[in-house]
């Protein structure tokens, strides 16, 4: 499928889920997609808020995005984000990472809400249900599920089977079981049977849209 | 004298006990990776989802698809293998890890850690996975100078910063003394070019010299 | 004239979208795998871990590593994936799986499920994934004879055997009718053999025979 | 490393995880040791009761059994504890399955408690505290951590990194996870990094002791 028909799906005012972590495992293909299929008020759940001006910077510059939910929005090169937070034309929601691993996770899996250790005893549980279990304390944290992801894969089978490289895998996986629509863009499609059942990590029930994108030698 | 932030990395990299699994945080932390030797059996974690970490990738070695934690391409050691966010973090939350290794802001005298804000009005909060470190491992050990450039100290009675963690921290790299902090308090391990009562002078901490045992 | 076990699976077969996603329970709804086109594009899910399993395994086929939930020995498909039990029940519980299909003592008016166990006092209980495949699916189909040995209905205004999952059936498919169950009531979809007056005046659930929409 | 002496740190009162669904992935033969080593008091946590009389069968008809956590205990040939447990002789917590294994991985991802919809306004919710989150009803269900885990992988490393094969990875990737040692009865052993890094489902940072145990071809 090509990408802007793949993302034809996403509506103004969705949670888009984005995968990748920094460029690593970025499916920016899709998000240019995005860009150019023009819906808007989003909320994205990424774990950083774009980098110099393409890809999640590019959507958030041309004002698509409402509110970001993600664990590291400040970085050296986050000048976009920055501009729209400083002049209060986003919301930001920071998220420590694992929990936003495990919130994703949740959503993906059915659990209605969990006690986390991380962040007990910081300002991101103001307001947070806490309780002590075992003498530790815990706080509540509740899924986080979106509308559609987007993420990136190594090679998919027709089925939509996925398999990742190296630490590009990141969120992929986790995303990919948290929202209601999953597009995967992957350097390679191969036939149902030759990626071996061993291996594949993000099952093909997971995965409703294939997006090839060739890899630059 | 006091140390240099090489020697520093020499000196948490010599209290590795082999065969640990250690999660180096950004920053000064991935020093120490410079000083493991080869043959120490220390597995290096990455929370972007890597067991085995190599060092730092150069020249053909760079793969945009095998990065540390600071988005800086790095290597593969035989024996390595990949997971995905959600098992990653997983395996810290889980205490799986022996130690991690980070800087801080603040460690206080009851093992506070201080390290992702500085509680600035205008700063824009970004915490990334220092929280799932501070409790994500078995011993968490902070590099730090010990005073701040205005001269206060880093090691203090309570942090006035935001927090990371409760009573997380296990020991204090500092670059004139190295603490190790316990239920009993906090006890001096080593000065470097600093001594124990002008230690004690300078900061608001009550100190024990006695060995940690 | 009533069904037979292998025409109620023909029919709940007829019913299951092409491309769906299923996990068949163990005992009567396996028969089901029997009257699934090839071509279909149905995959079939098992608790142990295992998407595209295939038919039953036979001679040299059998891998005592392949199995069924009911501890058969099975095939693969090409396409298949494995995952352990946590991904497997995190796939269930999530939501993720169009249609489970299991057999029942008991469905309520309002869907409720009591498949687990009779309550019988020397009984040892043991649930397997029952309550898991219960709550875990778009849609849980029950196949079961409508009415037990002794005669007495088997969908009943409220279960009194020990409950499965509440309000979690969204068909019945049973040897003399396949019915509906809504959030306005149960509807007859189809009968075999045996009228609507008949149905009405042998259960005393209040049923609706107008077609399901 | 010999299957009794990797068994020899099991005391008497531990708790030990026993991976495997019916035979697959059960690992017989650690089993088998650990009746050898005689401890006992034993809380077993495990997907059956034993089946005929080998293995988990074994362990608890030589009485080394105090409690069974289990999903399904009675089974066609699980006479050995159909029988203690008539005879009021051991005791039993039947645990639906999917809360079993998220309840083991809970153990092992350091989280203190989550909401489950399984078993939710059924018998086996009794006595637990259940709450209602966007409009579902759910339990909340603690960890299940073990003192050993004994499970069955296909492939180690040297270092301890797993693959499994098919269906009998079952519960072996969680109970490593969820154990404070964790015993792998293996078919080979190989060199570090001969093991694809993409395709290591069980990490080495959650093995102990490696057990090869040859299987018949």
């Amino acid at each position: 499928m090509e990408a802007g028909a793949a993302v034809s799906v996403i509506k103004d005012g969705d949670t888009v889920l984005v995968g990748g972590f920094g460029m690593a495992g970025m499916p920016v293909e899709l998000i240019d997609a995005l860009i150019g299929h023009g819906a808007g008020d989003l909320t994205i759940v990424s774990n950083n808020a774009g980098n110099g001006d393409t890809g999640l910077a590019a959507l958030l510059a041309a004002g698509r995005v409402r509110k970001v939910v993600c664990s590291f929005p400040r970085q050296a090169d986050s000048w976009v984000f920055d501009r729209l937070y400083r002049a209060g034309r986003i919301e930001l929601e920071v998220v420590p990472q694992g929990n936003l691993a495990e919130r994703l996770r949740a959503a993906g899996a059915g659990i209605g809400a969990f006690f986390t250790p991380t962040g007990a005893g910081t300002p991101l549980a103001d307001g947070k249900e806490s309780r002590v279990i075992d003498g530790r304390e815990y706080i509540l944290e509740y899924p986080i599920r979106g509308d559609v992801a987007l993420i990136r894969a190594h090679v998919a089978d027709r089925l939509g089977n996925l398999v990742y490289r190296k630490t590009a895998r990141n969120f992929g996986p986790v995303m990919a079981t948290a929202a209601a629509v999953t597009i995967a863009q992957v350097a390679r499609i191969v036939e149902a049977g030759e990626l071996d059942p061993e291996v594949i990590v993000t099952p093909a029930i997971y995965v409703d849209r294939l997006v090839p994108v060739e890899v630059p030698a | 004298m006091s140390l240099s932030r090489r020697e520093m990395a020499e000196i948490v990299a010599r209290d590795i006990p082999d065969g640990s699994y250690v999660n180096l945080g950004i920053g000064q932390p991935t020093m120490v990776a410079d000083h493991l030797r080869p043959d120490s059996g220390v597995t290096l974690h990455t929370e972007n989802g890597m067991l085995g970490m190599g060092r730092p990738a150069t020249g053909g070695e760079i793969d945009p698809d095998l990065t540390n934690a600071g988005k800086q391409p790095v290597t593969e050691l035989p024996g390595a293998s990949y997971f995905h966010h959600a098992d990653s973090f997983a395996m810290m939350r889980g205490g799986h890890l022996d130690i991690c290794i980070m800087g801080a802001f603040q460690v206080s005298a009851t093992g506070d850690l201080a390290n992702w804000s500085t509680g600035a009005p205008d700063a824009i909060p970004a915490v990334g996975g220092a929280m799932d470190l501070a409790i994500g491992a078995k011993q968490v050990f902070v590099m730090m100078s010990l005073f701040a450039k205005d001269g206060q100290p880093k090691l203090v009675p309570e942090c006035t910063y935001p927090l990371t963690g409760r009573g997380c921290v296990s020991r204090v790299y500092t670059d004139v003394a190295t603490f190790a902090v316990g239920s009993d308090g906090v006890r001096i391990v080593e000065t470097f070019g600093i001594t124990v009562d002008e230690l004690i002078s300078r900061i608001g901490v009550p100190l024990v010299s006695s060995p940690f045992p």
